[in-house]
């Protein structure tokens, strides 16, 4: 139990990367084998990020050095900066940590019964587990460059998977968007990445913020990092490419693609507040951000209300959420070096911002494992040829109006606590900010119903009439994120206060991420 | 498929490569090369085969199960040896002082020693079988999609 | 180091390199341009990274026999050399992509061939 | 535990729930009280449409592309202007990001 409390940094990135490439060998054994075997492995996984969790949160950040004689040891001896590879993990790490970690397994029991009757499925679970490292070891990296790394790790894993169902046109296409803008973010993310090098010799996140001196070439840097990263999450005006491969996806890869999105938003956040952030004026980038935030939410759900196709609204749904994560973290980045606002309410606005991500990531990514139901047993993903589903597909439906009522910000489901948090403290930054918020939860309330009234409801129509349940592998992968969703409304305040809060003072912390690297410096 | 002048050729070329692809990846910690270097040769001469005999021939040899597996044995490698310094850390060199690829490399202008580095010669093996599989099958698929054949039987 | 950007060759080539893939990116409808563009974007960084860790009559990085003198900085190589090989399989994949999107529709112009939109 | 307090907003899904109970009572209480003289396999179930004939039911559903037709009607301006830049084509993407990055680098640089 210490040991693997001692060593759980790197196991949960390393097991599922020696999964990947055992389960081609394991599934020459039979399917059977390798489900139970993937599944158990993933298990065991959640398992590790729990015990990961729970130590941080008693204990402070970790930091786990690769190749050295003990995991603490950044510096070696006569060394003034870090030299090796390094993973990083404090509260915000394992935030994401916890809600990618919930996601995959949901996504990967929904998965069994869905790829059944394809071919290349020991293709499909390798990438399944090489996408989750790549966000994983995003979230928990400690240096630029393999967050370059694994950045483009997730990117050729998650268009692998796009267009896993290659004699589909679309899909094809939606996985080619997606590895271009992939590869040109992830090469400008590493150009920048070059800057940075160039002028302070040193690649180490914390190393890097400890010298910092926010010159031309930096802000140079600063842009394409961030930009590069805003392309990755899909927020306006770069959010082209995520209804295109959203929409395409295979079931259980759409939620994780989204979570990729949201590690992204991590790498974003990270590089803003811990490189950047302290030395100098944060209000520009901050506005940036909650611009692109804005712009994300409004224009977002008004294409999202205008779409016929299930998974192309959802997709905008998705662009749409992510304006709210920009908007309550961005105003907290706008105030960062106001220590008054920051206490006042941009403390708040990041509690609720970050909040936000983790119910976001539950609901949304319930609600595309919903309308890849729809599409399993009806072969469609046009709204108009839907109708009368809720007569035959009674669980889908229930936990369709759980996800669409989160979604809309309808009390007392756990969008409404992150989404009060994001309104009230955006109000007293700027009011404008908050009344376009809330007016982005109407459309988003009246987009779900046109879904909920097209698809379910009316009378049962006649070609419809065979359609089944879906199996129920479906209904669990589902059904943990539905338990999750209801946890999380009923407990508000226990969930900010022991994961959210801890992830806001981790990026508002500054020095206290430098200093578990530095620290012992003289 | 070309004419038999080049098929004898590329016939008897192609061990030359593979040796030279196996020397890259087996000298990768002390000359410059490694093993995706290494991988990369070994994977031209099988491109240089295709090249000359035609991609339906090649299938008929190389077998996608095949490469699959070289491949993943080739990351579990990789993979192993780190995870075999798990004792002390992740990716810890535990070889280093054993007899094993332990030596300490000789400094003074030498031809270079073999036998130090630890677990990186092992490393760069695990590397170079991934990569020769790897980039093989990649480019015995893209050829025989383009002649409008699949790769998987 | 910087200061002498405007100067230096091998980062005016690289510039260049990557002002060419933009180009690409922008006004090239072509699909296979466009992994060709990637290709050049990727040579630009690498060519970028390569230049800086240049040090003026720096010798390789190898520390059995070495002669006196400065290095050059061995870190941006392994960047170099790890962006090579991740840019080798996104090629790969790209290109895959890009065969069995003319299979389907026949052409591999970006305006042609798409299905999305809206 | 359950209650979220932070800066002004206080939100309590339990005192919610219960006053959703307490409403739904009510409302149970008050549709009791209705007529009871519905009966199942009857005329009464049937649909009525003002005498005229029922269409099959794959007519009666009202398609997605109908719902909120006033809405996207009275929009029309601003829905041609949004479907003008989402062309599908990968070059439009690569030009807003390159378009954003130099937006972004001006903004930094004139406000230092």
């Amino acid at each position: 139990m210490e040991y693997l409390t001692v060593h759980s940094p790197i196991l949960i990135v390393a097991i599922p990367l020696l999964a990947a490439f055992i389960i081609p060998l394991l599934s020459r054994l039979g399917s059977k084998v390798r489900d139970t075997f993937n599944v158990s492995l993933l298990g065991f996984v959640t398992f590790l990020v729990a015990i990961l969790a729970i130590d941080i949160y008693a204990n402070g950040a970790r930091i786990y050095t690769l190749g050295a004689s003990v995991p603490e040891l950044a510096r070696p001896e006569g060394y003034m900066v870090p030299v090796r590879i390094m993973f990083q993990v404090d509260g915000i790490s394992i935030f994401m940590g916890l809600t990618i970690t919930v996601v995959a397994l949901a996504a990967l029991v929904y998965s069994l019964q869905f790829v059944k009757n394809e071919t290349g499925q020991d293709r499909f679970y390798s990438l399944f587990m090489l996408l989750y490292v790549g966000m994983i070891g995003l979230v928990f990296t400690g240096d630029m460059f393999n967050l370059f790394v694994f950045l483009e790790i997730l990117s050729i894993a998650g268009a692998g998977l796009a267009s896993y169902r290659v004699n589909l046109a679309d899909a094809v296409e939606g996985g080619f968007k997606y590895i271009v803008i992939s590869a040109v973010s992830a090469l400008l993310v590493l150009f920048a990445i070059g800057i940075l090098y160039g002028q302070y010799n040193l690649l180490s996140i914390a190393a890097l913020a400890n010298t910092m001196q926010f010159n031309t070439l930096d802000m140079i840097a600063l842009a394409m990092l961030a930009i590069a990263f805003v392309m990755k999450l899909a927020g306006v005006p770069l959010h082209m490419w995520a209804p295109d491969t959203y929409a395409v996806a295979p079931a259980g890869i759409t939620p994780m693609i989204y979570m990729s999105s949201a590690a992204s938003m991590y790498a974003l956040y990270r590089v803003t507040f811990t490189l950047y952030g302290g030395q100098f004026d944060t209000m520009p980038i901050g506005w940036v951000v909650i611009i692109l935030g804005v712009l994300s939410m409004f224009i977002g759900v008004m294409m999202a209300i205008y779409q016929t196709d299930i998974k192309r609204l959802m997709a905008y749904h998705a662009i749409s959420q992510s304006g709210y994560m920009l908007l309550g973290v961005g105003v907290g980045l706008a105030v960062l070096t106001d220590p008054v606002a920051l206490a006042n309410y941009g403390r708040d606005a990041m509690n609720g911002g970050i909040f936000h991500i983790i119910n976001n990531a539950l609901y949304k990514g319930m609600l595309f494992l919903t309308a890849e139901a729809i599409f399993f047993r009806i072969g469609t993903r046009d709204l108009n040829k839907m109708g009368g589903l809720a007569h035959n597909m009674k669980w889908t439906t229930i936990f369709f109006i759980i996800g669409a009522l989160a979604i809309s910000g309808i009390p007392p489901f756990n969008g409404f606590a992150s989404k009060l948090l994001i309104y009230e403290s955006v109000f007293r930054f700027n009011p404008l900010l908050s009344i376009i918020a809330m007016f982005v939860s109407l459309v988003t309330l009246a987009s779900f119903t046109k879904v909920f009234y097209s698809a379910f409801t009316g009378p049962e129509m006649p070609a419809y009439r065979e359609v089944r349940e879906v199996p129920k592998s479906m209904i669990i992968g589902m059904g943990i994120m539905v338990a999750c969703i209801i946890f999380f409304s009923i407990f508000p305040g226990l969930v900010v206060d022991t994961i959210v809060a801890p992830a806001t003072d981790a990026l508002i912390d500054q020095a206290s991420y430098i200093n578990g690297v530095m620290g012992a410096a003289p | 498929m070309l004419s038999k002048i080049v098929r004898t050729i590329s016939n008897q070329l192609i061990l030359f490569i593979l040796i030279f692809g196996l020397y890259i990846i087996m000298h990768g910690h002390v000359t410059p090369g490694g093993g995706f270097q290494g991988g990369a040769v070994v994977a031209s001469g099988v491109v240089m085969l295709i090249a000359a005999f035609g991609s339906s021939e090649i299938k008929k040899s190389l077998r996608e199960s095949h490469l699959s597996v070289v491949e993943s044995s080739g990351a579990l490698i990789f993979i192993g040896m780190a995870f075999a310094g798990m004792g002390t850390i992740f990716f810890y060199n535990f070889l280093v002082g054993t007899p094993v690829f332990g030596g300490i490399p000789p400094t003074g202008p030498n031809p270079g020693n073999v036998w130090t580095g630890g677990v990186i010669p092992l490393m760069n093996f695990g590397v170079g079988l991934k990569v020769m599989a790897g980039l093989s099958a990649i480019v015995l698929a893209m050829a025989l999609f383009s002649s409008g054949e699949e790769m998987e039987e | 180091m910087m200061q002498y950007i405007p100067f230096n060759i091998p980062f005016v080539a690289a510039a260049l390199l990557v002002g060419v893939a933009l180009f690409i990116f922008l006004f090239k409808r072509n699909l296979i341009k466009i992994v060709m563009g990637v290709a050049i974007l990727s040579s630009g960084v690498n060519l970028f990274l390569i230049a800086l860790g240049y040090r003026a009559g720096g010798v390789a990085p190898i520390y059995t026999a070495t002669p006196e003198g400065v290095m050059v900085l061995p870190v941006p190589q392994a960047l170099t050399l790890t962006n090579i090989v991740i840019t080798v399989s996104v090629i790969a994949l790209m290109l895959t992509m890009v065969m069995y999107i003319y299979r389907h529709m026949g052409d591999i112009d970006a305006k042609k061939s798409r299905l999305l939109k809206g | 535990m359950s209650v979220l307090m932070y800066g002004y907003a206080v939100w309590s899904p339990i005192v919610w729930l219960v006053a959703l109970l307490v409403l739904a009572a009510i409302a149970l209480y008050v549709r009791s009280r209705g007529q009871k003289r519905y009966k199942k396999g009857t005329a009464q179930t049937d649909v009525f449409l003002s005498g005229i004939q029922v269409p099959p039911a794959e007519q009666r559903h009202i398609p997605a592309h109908n719902i909120y037709w006033g809405f996207f009607e009275a929009l029309k301006g601003f829905y041609s202007t949004m479907m003008r830049p989402h062309t599908g084509i990968i070059n439009d993407y690569m030009l807003w990001l390159v378009a954003i990055i130099a937006l972004t680098v001006l903004i930094l640089v004139l406000t230092s």
